[in-house]
């Protein structure tokens, strides 16, 4: 049964990601103009651009060029930035280009969630422990209003404040990209710090949310007339059956912190992959742009599918069947 | 005057002194006054001089910040078209020629060059005992196959355009080259000096590693991430002066000049107008505002109404409040423009007789009325600075005349290709280029590939030619401000004003030129700025 | 027999330890709900009468001369950022703009496109979603699959290609939006749809023969709306933030039109000047995103949050 | 010395008066001794949930607690801070509620649940306590209870949680226990053993219990003395035997009155046996149905197998047996809600076609479907006249003014007030509800009327007069009802043929007065016996017959080799029972019996 459930879930997962590459194959050939009028900008001519497109060898059919590309994939191989290669020569390869970004998105992301998580819950948790009270109002009041102010405002206040009036730490990550330990660190803080408040707020809504949708349930009740106190009542009776929703909500936003994090990465020019991809677009790059598509697709998949794994593991029904 | 044989050497020479054995700033002028030099001439010898008689320090690394930068950086010269490329480039390689404050003409890798009576044949002879990165010699070889890349109707070069009268580069010996032209330039050797006219090494496939005979080895290149280069040990001449160099890019401009003022970096490229009062209220930073000649304009299509009207156009033309323009979005780092690119950054070629078009809501209600236009629509994309402000300004004022401007703003990706010379109305951004004519030719020659107004204007034609042709001076200048009248009256270019480069420097870097091609001294601080304790 | 509120009824062994109380069936507001409200009406009329209050055009450049200060003879004083004042009571943008006109009219911009998006969205996503959860297992799996596949897509990413594919016009906001955020309004629509499909009062009306069609219409739909609503309110901000994320990359609202996201962008560089013009708008947006959800609260309170397992 | 438990004149109302004019309740005075047992009786909406809670200082959430006092042991227990409330609740009082499988929390072990408060309040430690809790299992008769508090409640059958409940309570030996309808979600043979597992482990703990109850019959077995609880106020108050032998009131009367009487053969008339067509109005043969994929074998579980069982015209057919045993299933099949694997239904002698979609409007028209909750089969967002008009319009396109009429004779049919039509379903108490959706099916002017539980989810008296009203209905039109039940009694008191169900097979079928009377399939005798009577010691009484004692509570097990009954049979014969299918012995007068003992032998 257990088995069962957790098969079903991988093979889902696999379907979706061939959807996603059909998908996101389709969508990069909508774009306008090729990365060779791109390169060349400006100063295209008809002649330039044909012989650019055909060193990059943009002139085969698009189907074609989907098996090519998901045989690749399949044996790993991400392809070639035709962008990074100049005139005539041979271009970078993407998993070379890609390999540094993916290490500083996760290393961001990885900060995040490390303080956000933990963060969220406890807030979540205490709102939802003593409802309708002052702590709980100030609680969701604060996250609605932070929930509700853009990302790049955030970021922006929070290097005028920090590191451009207190000077504490710097305005931007990684421009020398030597840091290492706290130089590291420092470095982190203040992209960490935005993406905290940007991702926590939907966490603490969500915990609050589903544990008060647990307490409603006869069993609380029948805890409160056992004597117990009301924190081990949340702790120990109903968050245990809030597991799915929360560790969901939590999947959803490690996935936007991989992917979504544009705004911050250009603020602090962090090199991460969103940016990465950002880039890629602008530059009809169409294989690293399909490229960081897959990952990120790939990526929120992954996580959906191991908090739907914790949601079956936390239900003793599919762990111990009759 | 530029590029001629004589002076090109001796400017050399007496530079070469100063540097050595400093003689003193009077007699330097007084010895360049002898050759003849324009006033700007001498005066921008003179700013250079003052940087370098600070006695530049060795040392530090210097932290620059461009304003783009992307996963297409290239190394490749004949392929750049970003800031970063040039300063990389000017890092990693050298041209023939180089072009100096105030766009004098300087000899680089060629020590000196002479042109034939009709200047329909160039020689250049290679400064000897200079060596590419990798150790190896410089010599013609390695000249004539980087200058040939750029020939031919299929080669990629973004620049090829400026040699179309140039058949073939020779080699005559181990240390000597010629150019063999079509019809005469007289504008060669300045063109030389261009961005994209690097001397990279023979036969090179792979440009990733950055060889090339420049002041800095490449260390370590991450498109659209940042390049580390160090001093490059045995330089041909003296510098350059910083140990290493971190050239990186932050396109968010407020986090841009965020990161200059909380000192993580120590130059940044084109910072905007409104945050030059923060900058320069700030310790230990400030702006260089570099008067230019480029310039966001608007194009009206003279092939396709509305632009096709000259009635249109002059409204379009009168609709402009430069001095406002100038005023509230450039915030004064600019100077009014007059419908041409000749702005006074081109020193000698700007015409100077021309009268300056004012706004003039009444003759623009009165032209459109002549028109019979009463709207239109405008692509605007943010290809230059304060571009779309300008439009948004300039709708704003047509509304108050009763006429009705739609403005469509769409993403500067992929703008090139699928607006610019497409839309009836669209924007565009053009760079200064080295000299009037190339300027003017680039944009305006009938049948030109990116006369972005198809203007057509056969008496302008001959004019360009006749001017490359001509050696005396003032005919030169007459030719050139024919030509600026021709477009000022009948092309369908608007231009508003013409912007300046703004810089954001630390005051620890000193000694960066005054070049107004590009930022940063058209990217020469690579090799002759320094930094100070 | 008469029901008192609290009805512990012996009657309903199965659904309860204890009896359960009765829902009320009317809609009580707290008083944080009220404010919510008021704040949505004000915003609301803002939409239709915001550019006739508005004292000037969202697109006009304040003259110089509104400006000249009596005692210092400057022609030209500087009109970008000011602070609020007599003649501009929020103060000017970036570009000498009166902020509070441009609010007004943002707010026509911003709610209109953010609803319009909203409404498309669940137009499509309730649509699908029932189709999946009455279509059978055929249709709902591979309905469900696309809509994975879409919802794993970063949506600003979509947003860039999309419009750089066909520029970032009203209608192509429109459309972008409401197809990404359909795709959450799916899962839930879905989830709904799976519960009531299994009642006993479907099963009644399929035993009478209903066709599919009316039993989606009167059996199913009216047992989403109130739900449903409350989530409505969270998707709608979601929009407001998106379109302001995406004018952060340059593809938001044309100008000279004012979002407030794009306010709130365009005038960053005040912000080191101590300028309240890019304040402004993102307490507008956040008073409207606040609102909303004291009244979302109160639905889905009244509702028992059973959303809160659905909404993710 | 003051009774362990008083109450005086307490008085419950609705939080913010405004919304509901009576208090819940109202004045109410009571007292208990130690070792005592008070049954507190009453019908749904008569507050006896919400006095019960007062006992342990609780107000469900929309109450507050307004005058009087609730004193145990002399301390007043609402002007306990709350501190103290929560170190009473689980240690002094504790509370057994009405359904175990949602009170208890499905992500904890059970042992941890049912220790945890005597833990938590520092009465045991955790050993002693698992000590103690064993003891208990093993006092309630609990199979296995060394390792029953390592499982989960999902684990255990519904009369075990039950029981395991008791176990929470007693956990930390309470002076008070409160238990709320502890048996009601119970079949009657599980809630025999269950009702006399908690006599003996009160007798045996000595703890003093409040028993909220509706079914009198229960009271009798177990309780000292009754409360009858009208509306919020005390309507009478004595021991059983006073209550029970000489009522006072006439709403207690009204209670005893709708006790239905043990299932009788001798009570029904005759004759009724002998008026039955040869055409059946409605048929099923060889009946095979369940869930999972048709034709995969073995994948599928068969819930029904090889039904064969008919209703008469104007006849009503009782379909009895457990839960799980398949009588839901079989009116889904007939309904075509579920087609069947094998098998056919047959209208008036023809075949229907097994789905819904197949079959014609007509077809649909004549059978209609009961559904047990009405909670459920309503739909909350529809009024009552939408719901009984959709039928109307649906079958006979009727509208308007003639819709509207049809809606008031509907109503009027099942004794409800015409102005109801304007009501949501929410509105209604249970038993409007339940009428309401017997208005709906009716309306549909059917044949067969599929009733499926339809007063299982009542109390007694609703429960009563529901089915007063289903008799009248078949005396007024001529509708043959197929009526499911796990309540013999009501069975008894309605059906003229009765088909007993186990494990999907029908053990026993044929007229009620055959099927009441001897002889008996071994599970028919056990039903019949595990029906409560309203006389003390009933229980005990039945407890010493071998049927009953063989059957303690097993979990009914699905099997295709030989008999289902036989781990539960009292005459099961060792290898032939387990081995080969039970034979059909047809006794005569459409009487049979599946069973391998002969006629004498039952």
């Amino acid at each position: 049964m257990l088995i069962r459930a957790v098969l079903h879930r991988i093979a889902t997962g696999l379907v979706t990601l061939v959807v996603v590459s059909v998908l996101i194959f389709l969508g990069t050939s909508v774009l306008p103009g090729d990365v060779a009028s791109i390169i060349l900008g400006q100063m295209a001519t008809p002649e330039s651009l044909a012989a650019l497109r055909s060193t990059l060898g943009l002139d085969q059919p698009a189907y074609v060029r989907y098996f090519l590309w998901l045989g690749d994939l399949l044996s790993g191989d991400l392809g070639v930035s035709k962008a990074g290669a100049g005139a005539g020569t041979g271009g970078t390869s993407i998993s070379e280009m890609i390999a540094p970004r993916l290490i500083n998105t996760v290393q961001l992301a990885g900060a995040v969630a490390l303080i956000a998580v933990p963060l969220s819950l406890g807030l979540g948790l205490a709102a939802a422990t003593y409802p309708g009270t002052r702590l709980d109002r100030s609680i969701t009041l604060s996250t609605l209003g932070l929930v509700s102010v853009p990302e790049f405002l955030v970021a922006t206040a929070l290097v005028l404040v920090i590191a451009v009036y207190l000077g504490w730490l710097p305005a931007t990550a990684y421009v020398s990209g030597t840091e290492t330990g706290m130089a590291l660190l420092k470095t982190l803080a203040l992209p960490t710090l935005t993406l905290v408040i940007v991702a926590s707020s939907q966490i603490i809504r969500m915990t609050r949310a589903s544990v008060l949708n647990v307490m409603s349930s006869p069993y609380i009740e029948m805890a409160v007339l056992k004597g117990l106190p009301r924190r081990r009542i949340v702790l120990h009776h109903a968050l245990p059956n809030a597991v799915g929703p929360i560790v969901n909500v939590i999947a959803l936003n490690l996935a936007y912190l991989i992917s979504g994090v544009v705004i911050v990465e250009t603020i602090f020019a962090y090199p991460g992959l969103a940016k990465l991809m950002v880039d890629a677009v602008q530059t009809r790059d169409l294989p690293l742009v399909q490229a960081c598509a897959m990952i990120f697709c790939s990526a929120y998949i992954l996580l959906v599918f191991i908090a739907d794994l914790a949601s079956i593991l936390s239900n003793p029904r599919l762990r111990y069947p009759q | 005057m530029h590029g001629d044989e004589t002076t090109g050497k001796d400017i050399r020479a007496l530079q070469q002194k100063f540097r050595d054995s400093g003689i003193s700033r009077r007699d330097f002028l007084a010895a360049l006054s002898a050759l003849g030099i324009s006033a700007v001439g001498a005066r921008s010898h003179l700013a250079s001089a003052s940087a370098l008689a600070l006695s530049p320090r060795k040392g530090g690394t210097a932290i620059y910040a461009n304003n783009l930068h992307g996963p297409d950086d290239q190394l490749d010269p004949i392929v750049f078209t970003s800031g970063i490329d040039y300063t990389r480039g000017r890092a990693c390689y050298n041209n023939l020629t180089q072009i100096l404050d105030h766009l004098t003409l300087h000899p680089e890798l060629a020590e000196e060059w002479s042109a034939n009576r009709d200047g329909t044949e160039y020689t250049f002879k290679i400064r000897k005992g200079v060596e590419f990165h990798d150790g190896s010699p410089l010599t013609a070889d390695d000249v004539v196959w980087s200058m040939n890349r750029h020939l031919g109707a299929d080669s990629p070069s973004v620049i090829k355009a400026y040699f179309t009268s140039v058949t073939e580069w020779r080699k005559v010996d181990k240390h000597t080259v010629r150019a063999k032209l079509s019809t005469p330039d007289r504008d060669l050797p300045v063109k030389l000096g261009e961005k994209q006219a690097k001397i990279v090494k023979k036969d090179t496939t792979d440009f990733r590693k950055g060889i090339g005979t420049g002041p800095y080895i490449l260390e370590s290149f991450e498109p659209g991430v940042r390049s580390l280069h160090t001093r490059n040990p045995n330089y041909w001449r003296d510098g350059p002066n910083f140990d290493s160099l971190v050239l990186t890019a932050i396109t968010d401009p407020i986090a841009r000049v965020n990161a200059l003022i909380a000192g993580d970096v120590h130059l940044i490229a084109s910072v905007n107008s409104r945050s030059v009062r923060l900058i320069e209220s700030t310790e230990g930073v400030h702006v260089n505002s570099t008067p230019s000649g480029r310039y966001g304009g608007i194009c009206c299509l003279k092939n396709t109404p509305p632009g096709e009207s000259d009635h249109f156009v002059k409204g379009m033309q009168y609709i402009q409040d430069r001095e406002r323009i100038v005023r509230s979005i450039l915030k004064g780092h600019g100077q009014v423009g007059n419908d041409h690119p000749i702005s006074p950054a081109y020193g000698a070629d700007h015409c100077t007789e021309l009268s300056q078009r004012q706004y003039d809501p009444d003759k623009a209600k009165w032209h459109l009325k002549q028109a019979g236009i009463s709207s239109a629509e405008l692509f605007v994309a943010p290809v230059a600075a304060g571009i779309v402000e300008t439009c948004l300004l300039m709708q704003a004022n047509l509304k108050k005349i009763g006429f009705d401007l739609s403005i469509r703003q769409v993403p500067t990706d992929g703008y090139w290709g699928a607006v610019w010379m497409k839309e009836p109305m669209n924007v565009v951004s053009w760079n200064m280029r080295p000299t009037a004519n190339s300027m003017l030719a680039i944009q305006f020659a009938p049948g030109a590939a990116w006369n972005d107004t198809y203007w057509n204007n056969p008496r302008f034609g001959e004019l360009l030619q006749m001017q490359l042709a001509e050696t005396d001076p003032a005919r030169r200048y007459e030719m050139l401000c024919e030509m600026q009248r021709l477009v000022h009256e009948g092309s369908g270019m608007v231009i508003p004003c013409h912007i300046n480069i703004l810089d954001g420097v630390s005051d620890r870097i000193h000694g960066i030129p005054v070049v107004p091609l590009g930022a940063m001294g058209a990217y020469e601080w690579v090799e002759f700025a320094w930094m100070s304790e | 027999m008469s029901t008192p509120v609290n009805n512990p009824t012996g009657e309903s062994g199965q659904t309860g330890a204890i009896s359960e109380e009765q829902p009320r069936r009317s809609l009580k507001f707290s008083g944080a709900g009220k404010t919510g409200i008021v704040v949505i009406l004000f915003w609301i009329t803002m939409v239709f009468i915001g550019p006739w209050v508005a004292p000037f055009h969202e697109a006009e450049f304040l003259d110089e001369a509104l400006f000249i200060e009596p005692g210092l003879d400057d022609p030209y004083p500087a009109t970008d950022f000011l602070p609020p004042g007599d003649v501009a009571y929020l103060g000017t943008d970036y570009l000498g703009r009166d902020t509070l006109s441009r609010l007004l009219y943002g707010a026509r911009t911003t709610i209109g496109v953010s609803l319009l998006s909203t409404l498309l969205a669940y137009l499509i996503g309730i649509t699908l979603g029932i189709a999946a959860a009455a279509g059978g297992r055929v249709l709902d799996s591979s309905l469900s699959r696309l809509n994975d596949a879409v919802l794993s897509m970063p949506t600003i990413m979509l947003g860039m290609v999309v419009i750089s594919a066909y520029g970032s016009t009203l209608p192509v906001l429109i459309a972008l939006t409401s197809l990404i955020y359909a795709s959450s309004v799916f899962r839930i629509a879905r989830a709904f749809g799976l519960d009531i499909m299994v009642s006993d009062f479907v099963d009644a009306a399929r035993v009478r023969g209903e066709g599919l069609g009316w039993i989606i219409r009167r059996e199913v739909l009216p047992g989403m709306i109130l739900p449903m609503a409350s989530d409505f309110g969270l998707r709608f901000v979601y929009i407001i933030l998106f379109l302001s994320g995406l004018s952060f990359l340059g593809l938001g609202v044309q100008p000279p039109q004012s979002d407030w996201g794009s306010m709130v962008r365009e005038n960053l560089a005040g912000l080191p000047y101590g300028a309240i013009a890019p304040l402004i708008p993102a307490l507008a947006i956040a008073s409207l995103t606040v609102a909303i959800n004291l009244v979302v609260d109160d639905i889905s309170a009244h509702h028992g949050g059973k959303l809160a397992e659905k909404i993710i | 010395m003051p009774a362990l438990l008083e109450i005086d004149n307490l008085v419950i109302e609705a939080a913010g008066g405004g919304a509901s004019p009576a208090p819940v309740i109202n004045g109410v005075s009571l007292q208990l001794d130690a070792g005592e047992v008070l049954a507190l009786i009453g019908e749904s909406g008569s507050g006896k949930t919400t006095l019960a809670l007062s006992t342990l200082g609780y107000a469900k959430p929309g109450l507050e607690f307004r005058a009087g006092e609730v004193r145990l042991n002399g301390d007043d227990i609402l002007a306990m801070p709350a501190d103290e409330k929560r170190r009473l609740r689980g240690q002094r009082v504790s509370y057994l509620a009405q359904s175990a499988a949602a009170a208890f929390n499905p992500a904890l072990r059970i042992g941890a649940q049912v220790t945890e408060a005597s833990v938590l309040h520092g009465q045991l430690s955790q050993t002693e306590a698992d000590r103690r809790a064993t003891d208990l299992y093993r006092a309630l008769g609990l199979p296995d209870p060394d390792h029953l508090g390592r499982r989960y409640p999902h684990q255990v059958s519904g009369g075990q949680l039950q029981r395991l409940m008791a176990a929470m309570a007693l956990c930390g030996k309470p002076d008070l226990l409160v238990l709320d309808e502890p048996t009601t979600a119970l079949d009657v043979t599980t809630q025999i053993e269950v009702l006399k597992a908690f006599k003996d482990v009160i007798r045996q703990e000595g703890a003093a219990a409040l028993y909220v109850t509706h079914d009198l019959s229960i009271v009798a077995q177990i309780a000292d003395r009754i409360v009858v609880l009208y509306a919020g106020e005390v309507e009478e108050y004595g021991t059983v035997d006073d209550i029970l032998n000489r009522p006072q009131h006439r709403y207690t009367r009204q209670l005893i009155g709708a006790v239905r009487p043990p299932p009788d053969s001798t009570l029904r008339p005759e004759s009724l046996e002998e008026t039955r067509q040869d055409v059946p109005a409605l048929e099923v043969k060889d009946l095979t149905a369940g869930y999972g994929r048709k034709h995969a074998s073995g994948h599928t579980v068969k819930v029904l197998r090889d039904v064969h069982v008919a209703v008469g015209q104007g006849r009503s057919l009782g379909v009895i047996g457990e839960s799980g045993c398949g009588k839901s299933t079989l009116a889904r099949v007939i309904s075509g809600l579920l087609p069947a694997m094998q098998g056919d239904v047959l209208l008036k002698g023809q075949p229907l076609k097994p789905s819904l979609r197949q079959r014609e409007r007509r077809q649909l028209q004549k059978i209609q479907f009961v559904f047990q909750m009405a909670d459920n089969a309503l739909n909350p967002h529809q009024r009552v006249d939408q719901l009984l008009g959709r039928p109307l319009e649906f079958y006979f396109g009727l509208s308007g003014e003639e819709k509207r009429q049809r809606i008031t004779e509907l109503l009027h049919m099942v004794e409800l007030p015409a102005e109801f039509s304007e009501r949501y379903p929410e509105e209604l108490s249970g038993g409007q509800k339940q009428r309401v959706n017997l208005a709906r099916a009716l309306a549909a002017s059917p044949e067969i009327l599929l009733c499926d539980e339809v007063i299982s989810a009542l109390d007694t008296i609703i429960g009563a007069s529901i089915i007063q009203l289903l008799k009248r209905l078949r005396e007024q039109t001529d509708v043959s009802f197929v009526f499911i039940s796990h309540d013999l009694s009501a069975i008894a008191s309605f059906a003229d043929d009765i088909a007993v169900l186990y494990a999907g097979l029908v053990v026993e079928q044929g007229p009620a007065n055959r099927v009441l009377a001897p002889p008996y399939h071994p599970y028919t005798r056990l039903l019949i016996a595990s029906v409560p009577e309203l006389s003390q010691g009933w229980l005990e009484r039945t407890l010493e017959m071998r049927e009953t004692q063989a059957s303690i509570d097993r979990a009914v097990e699905i099997t295709d080799r030989g008999c289902p009954f036989y781990r539960r049979c009292p005459l099961a014969i060792a290898g032939t029972c387990n081995q080969e299918a039970p034979p059909l012995r047809n006794l005569g007068h459409g009487h049979s019996i599946t069973c391998h003992r002969s006629e004498a032998e039952l």
